[in-house]
């Protein structure tokens, strides 16, 4: 009697994952089907053509767009992963005066109305006599990011064995070195998901940019946005779907990391 | 003997908790040296001074003649072994014990010999691909230890390397360890809180509690020789007895404990003076009469056989119990029964004691109808 | 001779200026000029008044304000409920699986995060509109004659904002599930608990902090997440997020805004210290 | 693994920075350039081109979607960042008073001739010396005459029960409470509060009828069947007709309210020249005919307004009848009444 139970349990649980999952990725097959809808209005679907797929290629503005959010999604990953990595190593490992200041300061761009930041920034911008451009948009992802970075680096620094690192210096590494042989390859799995995460923001944020972009650098977002102002069309559609495409395989790519290194240890037992 | 480490007056406080005060002691080239004591006593951090992982509030440490104390632990030409074993998880074995090597840019090949060597050295060869999360206690032990030999250091330190291990393991890792610092004469620094690893491995011992340097000395001179109540009840088991010198008679000392009178050798006392005696169980004896210059007499509580020897408890008027321990088959006095105990004054040590006041206290308790 | 001073303290300054610098300039200041915008006052072409005014605090509580909070209060509260019961059996089976089964699902709730999250909520009109294709199918089937009225609801719009937000539940419940240990769960079966004993007993207790972080993670951005109720709502009710928005835009009055913003970042912080009392683990908060 | 890893991660990052300059080839800030800042999907693409090919100048084109974004940006960005921007009456009137236009040098654009007079030297901008008319634009009704047969004429019709949820909406104060005070006669401009609260009530007796609010493109909804009466922009209807041809124009008799888009220079800006030569060039009439053709708004150029096809003449959503327009009411700021509204506007939106 208990085997059956157990195995009601394990299917509900295998059905209700799936039911979630179906339910996150609805909207998406929608959106990728619509792309290649004939008609001009996402309402019903007409016909199949690659027509918008073409259409969106020759859309210059559209690429440009595409150009600037890549430099400002990939400089504010790296920018916000570098400094909230080190951040949260600093905040795990040592106490100071304004510690308390820092924390709290930490949760305000999560709770923030993205429209006040956006215009606070601009007025610091402005105060600063910074020309809005590329650098003031990467500043503004950078300041929204960080948190997320340093949430994640100092839940994987939880588990940490400080000794690792005294045992690498004691062997003769320097604190650089031992930064880079040791502690650096141990925290990776959280610097890599607050990297996504941040990844994530940056691509998606459209108020913060507006008010901190300057006149040559619209991102991808704003251009969606203003695109989906006018009522969806299918390249908007197509574009999309571009993007989801690249960023599963950027994801398989990171992850796969963790695949083949979990690949290892069970053929690395199978070994012994 | 060339001496390799020397603490200098060291202290080091943690804010106000001065937690090494004022420590001084040589260590000779080549020498197993451990620091035993209770958790909280100071040796870690003694340790951890010499490695380099904390700095000493005042004072200096010399490693041959010259003083480290102001150096990077990755600057100082001493390695350790820690007692979580540190291994790199992110690393085959091979890349562990060679990362010191790596360190010092020395050629690959010359990596690839030594490491080989080294894992042969500790019996762990063909284990070049493994990761640590695949290994067993013992063998992370190894590689620790293979990790830090590796570089050829001047003095090994090792923090409570064994503790993880259980008790099979551990006896055979002492043996092992011995035999590879006799085999390499590298200098090490030992640090545990079991006192019997500390008799077995070392070839000098430096009982610390509460910061201070209690005694340092061979395995049976602190056995035999405890210099304080401390040392004495610290190392073995041993019954400390208080007493009051009541009269000296050329070496032999005339002590009135609570319960009678003993006799011990006498090292610079002086009368009336207020002093403490260890006696090891196994030098006592029994007597049925009281035997010349001791009338120290309780009521037999019990014999518990352990093993190779017979453990009995003689309980003194005051109530304080007295260990016994004779070899199996030696005649004892039947259990209740009341027994009288003496001992060769040679054997105890007779020891200055700080709590004098304490016993002013108790001296004129009525003793009532003792029977 | 002296070995070269160690200049202790670099390391510290080295990783913790860095953060805390960024933080102090790009938040903290606007932090401050939103507050001291907060007591300014309004002119009549829409600028600043540069004098002291606590009007804006004393407009806050006004009926419709009032019920604006309560609203959106509702909103993300069904919001979060219905997040944790939709990701806590997800969470459990993911924590169950074998470590590749639980990258992969990972990574099954992480990629969705990454389209347009417009574009999604999109995906959801044209499923749920009047001609949508869920009433394209019910009344082919002929289960109903008259299309549902779906969109433009309530329900709508909290399925909108779980949608966006059930990824944040997700991934710190599973965080929880994972750390808490199995054996744990034969000890209390052992003991005569039945199942649901032990996960009434064991199991929900110790994943208490999951809870509470994803409750966080999903509650307090459900609050400002106006283009949801924008899109899905049919701008048929007013969150927080709305009233704030129209502050800055039509009525053009930032102080007011400022100060309604003042509100939802203080409520926030409340929640965020509350949740630290109660003992949950800040890291938690942070994705697995 | 982790070396194959880092290879595409790092290609990744090239391919990022390569298609980034690309795109913004000509970075530095030299004369050649006007950064146009315009609302969204109010500027046909090919009208860009044709001026870039003759003018060698290039233009940065960056999108804002209600004039109160637009005047943030302005108001707290650095001076200057603009070159040109477009601006409704009322907000003309804003950034005049706060000193953040231009004065333009009428020299420069001999081509305003060719706007109807009727909608020059209007209150907000006497003389035009701070502003040119663009497109006008107003809030008109519409209705699917197949759902509903009977068909509407005035702004009361839609307040009958029978239209129960299924009205698309304008998602603006100013538009919708103008709606409102137009259907009992008064100004959208009112400002005493007795009125302003019977404005209220007639607005909360509509909500029931209300299915959504979208300023987006209400035209979806309409075109979609979801809705059957609309309240939104007269180039949507325009276009909503062209996608669903059952779907009338409605002037109601009450009279509509009208909004006037003008070409503004803000104040300091870098490349003032180039942004007067832009606003002479849309001026010709076959650009404006360009702008008309893609975006039906309604073309206060006159001399643009002959070569404009029958299709465009005769579609009254986007060529209203001489009669409405003389009705037409303008939009005004409210200065401190704005709140007044806005609580309104929080109170209807909540019922």
């Amino acid at each position: 009697m208990k085997k059956t139970k157990q195995k009601i349990i394990k299917t509900f649980g295998k059905l209700h994952a799936v039911l979630i999952l179906l339910f996150l990725y609805l909207p998406i097959f929608v959106v990728v089907a619509f792309s290649f809808n004939e008609s001009r209005r996402n309402i019903v679907f007409t016909g199949f053509t690659f027509e918008w797929y073409g259409k969106m290629f020759e859309n210059t503005r559209l690429i440009e767009a595409f150009g600037n959010t890549v430099i400002v999604a990939l400089c504010s990953t790296i920018i916000s992963t570098v400094i909230g990595t080190i951040g949260a190593i600093g905040l795990h490992k040592y106490k100071f005066k304004g510690k308390g200041i820092i924390d709290t300061l930490m949760y305000i761009p999560v709770v923030i109305p993205e429209i006040i930041l956006g215009i606070a920034l601009l007025v610091i911008f402005s105060a600063a006599q910074m020309p809005l451009g590329l650098l003031t948009l990467i500043i503004a992802h950078v300041t929204f990011s960080i948190p997320f970075v340093v949430f994640t680096v100092k839940a994987r620094l939880n588990g940490f064995d400080p000794s690792v690192e005294e045992a690498a210096m004691d062997l003769g590494a320097n604190r650089l070195r031992t930064f880079f042989e040791v502690t650096l390859p141990i925290i990776m799995p959280g610097v890599i998901s607050g990297a996504l995460l941040a990844l994530t923001l940056s691509m998606d944020d459209v108020i913060i940019s507006f008010f901190t972009t300057g006149p040559r650098s619209t991102t991808l977002p704003m251009q969606i946005y203003s695109m989906v102002r006018s009522g969806v069309s299918p390249d908007v559609n197509a574009l999309s779907t571009l993007i989801l495409i690249g960023t599963i395989t950027i994801a398989i790519l990171t992850q796969s990391g963790i695949i083949t290194t979990i690949k290892n240890n069970i053929l690395g037992r199978k070994q012994k | 003997m060339k001496p390799m480490v020397e603490i200098k007056n060291v202290n080091k406080k943690y804010g106000e908790n001065h937690v090494v005060k004022d420590m001084n002691f040589t260590i000779y080239d080549g020498e197993f040296l451990t620091m035993l004591g209770p958790s909280g006593c100071g040796k870690t951090t003694t340790l951890r001074m010499i490695a380099g992982f904390e700095e000493p509030t005042g004072g200096s440490i010399l490693v041959e003649g010259e003083s480290i104390e102001e150096k990077e632990p990755y600057d100082r030409n001493v390695n350790t072994v820690f007692q979580s074993y540190a291994l790199f998880p992110h690393k085959t074995i091979y890349d562990n014990i060679a990362f010191g090597l790596k360190m010092k840019k020395v050629k690959k090949p010359e990596i690839k010999e030594r490491v080989t060597e080294m894992l042969s050295m500790v019996q762990l060869e063909g284990f070049e691909k493994r990761m640590p999360s695949q290994l067993s206690g013992g063998q992370k032990q190894r590689v620790a230890i293979a990790r830090a030999l590796i570089n050829r250091p001047k003095v090994l330190l090792l923090d409570e390397p064994l503790g993880a291990l259980d008790l099979k393991l551990r006896k055979q890792m002492q043996i092992e360890l011995k035999r590879l610092q006799k085999k390499l004469g590298i200098t090490f620094v030992y640090v545990t809180h079991d006192q019997e690893e500390a008799l077995t491995m070392s070839d000098r011992i430096a009982i610390m509690n509460g910061g201070v340097l209690e005694q340092l000395g061979t395995p049976d001179d602190i056995y035999e020789h405890p210099k304080s109540k401390f040392v004495a009840d610290f190392i073995g088991e041993s019954n400390v007895l208080e007493a009051i010198v009541a009269s000296i008679e050329d070496e032999k000392l005339i002590l009135n404990t609570e319960t009678g009178k003993v006799i011990g050798k006498n090292a610079d006392f002086q009368k009336d003076e207020v002093v403490c005696i260890s006696v090891r169980p196994e030098k006592i004896r029994f007597s049925e009469t009281e035997v010349k210059g001791f009338s120290l007499a309780g009521v037999v509580k019990e014999h518990i056989y352990v093993g190779s020897f017979v453990k009995s408890i003689v309980v003194l008027p005051n109530g304080h119990e007295i260990k016994i321990n004779r070899l199996a088959g030696d005649s004892l006095p039947p259990v209740a029964s009341v027994t009288h105990l003496y001992w060769d004054i040679n054997q105890i040590t007779v020891m200055h004691s700080k709590e004098h006041q304490n016993y002013m206290l108790i001296q004129n308790i009525d003793l009532g109808g003792y029977q | 001779m002296k070995a070269k001073k160690r200049f202790k303290g670099l390391p510290k300054i080295v990783t913790l200026a860095p953060v805390s610098i960024w933080l102090l300039l790009l938040i903290a200041i606007p932090l401050i000029y939103i507050l001291v915008i907060s007591f300014l006052g309004r002119n009549s072409n829409g600028s600043i008044r540069y004098s002291f005014a606590l009007e804006n605090y004393q407009k806050l509580i006004n009926a419709q304000y009032l019920k604006i909070y309560a609203q959106s209060l509702l909103i993300a509260f069904f919001t979060t409920i219905i997040s944790i019961l939709l990701s806590y059996p997800f969470a459990y089976h993911m924590a169950g699986g074998s470590k590749t089964k639980k990258v992969i699902m990972m990574l099954l709730v992480i990629v969705p995060f990454w389209t347009n999250s417009l574009i999604r909520l999109y995906g959801w009109k044209t499923i749920l509109g009047s001609e949508g294709i869920l009433n394209g199918l019910l009344m082919k089937t002929h289960l109903i004659q008259q299309p549902l009225q779906l969109l433009f609801t309530m329900p709508a719009v909290i399925l909108g904002m779980v949608y966006t937000l059930i990824p944040f539940m997700i991934l710190p419940l599973y965080a929880s599930v994972e750390k808490l240990d199995h054996s744990l769960l034969e000890a209390a079966s052992d003991l005569g608990a039945k199942r649901y004993h032990a996960f009434l007993q064991i199991t929900l207790p110790l994943t208490l902090p999951g809870i509470f972080a994803g409750s966080i993670m999903v509650f307090i951005p459900a609050l400002g997440y106006f283009f949801v109720s924008d899109l899905l709502g049919g701008g048929n009710n007013m969150l927080i997020g709305n009233l704030i928005k129209n502050q800055f835009n039509i009525s053009q009055n930032w102080p007011l805004g400022a100060a309604l913003s003042i509100v939802l970042i203080a409520v926030t912080i409340l929640l965020v210290k509350l949740y630290t009392k109660v003992g949950g683990n800040i890291d938690d908060l942070g994705v697995a | 693994m982790k070396r194959m890893l880092c290879i595409c991660l790092s290609l990744l990052m090239i391919a990022g920075t390569l298609t980034g300059c690309s795109g913004s080839k000509s970075s530095k800030d030299d004369k050649k350039t006007l950064n146009f800042f315009n609302w969204t999907e109010y500027m046909p693409d090919s009208v860009l081109k044709a001026f870039e090919k003759e003018t060698g100048i290039k233009v940065n084109y960056t999108t804002f979607s209600s004039n109160e974004e637009m005047l943030n940006k302005i108001k707290s960005g650095e001076k200057g960042m603009y070159d040109l921007t477009i601006a409704s009456d009322y907000m003309v009137d804003t950034m005049r008073t706060s000193g953040l236009l231009e004065k333009l040098d009428q020299a420069k654009i001999p081509n305003i001739g060719n706007i109807d007079s009727k909608y020059t030297n209007m209150y907000f901008d006497e003389g035009n010396n701070y502003s040119v008319p663009y497109m006008i634009s107003n809030a008109i009704l519409c209705y699917d005459k197949s759902k509903i047969p009977e068909g509407i004429n005035s702004i009361n019709d839609i307040f009958d029960k029978k239209y129960k949820n299924s009205i698309v909406m304008l998602d603006d104060i100013r538009m919708v409470m103008g709606l409102a005070a137009i259907s009992l006669g008064y100004s959208v401009n009112e400002t005493d509060p007795a009125k302003v609260e019977k404005i209220k009530q007639k607005l909360i007796s509509l909500k029931p009828n209300i299915k959504l609010f979208d300023s987006d493109s209400p035209k979806t909804s309409m075109i979609s069947g979801e809705t059957s009466i609309g309240f939104m922009w007269c180039a949507e209807v325009a276009l909503a007709m062209q996608e669903n041809p059952n779907i009338v124009p409605v002037y109601p008799k009450e009279g509509i309210s009208l909004m006037i888009d003008n070409f503004v220079i803000p104040k300091d800006a870098k490349h003032k020249a180039n942004a007067e030569k832009f606003i002479e060039f849309l001026l010709r009439p076959e650009i404006s005919k360009m702008v008309s053709a893609e975006f039906p708004y309604v073309n206060p150029n006159k001399a643009a307004f002959e070569l404009l096809p029958d299709s465009y003449k005769n579609n009254a959503a986007s060529n209203p009848p001489a009669s409405a327009l003389d009705k037409a009411q303008l939009v005004k700021n409210l200065g401190d009444n704005a709140q007044l509204y806005d609580d309104v506007w929080t109170e209807f939106k909540n019922s």
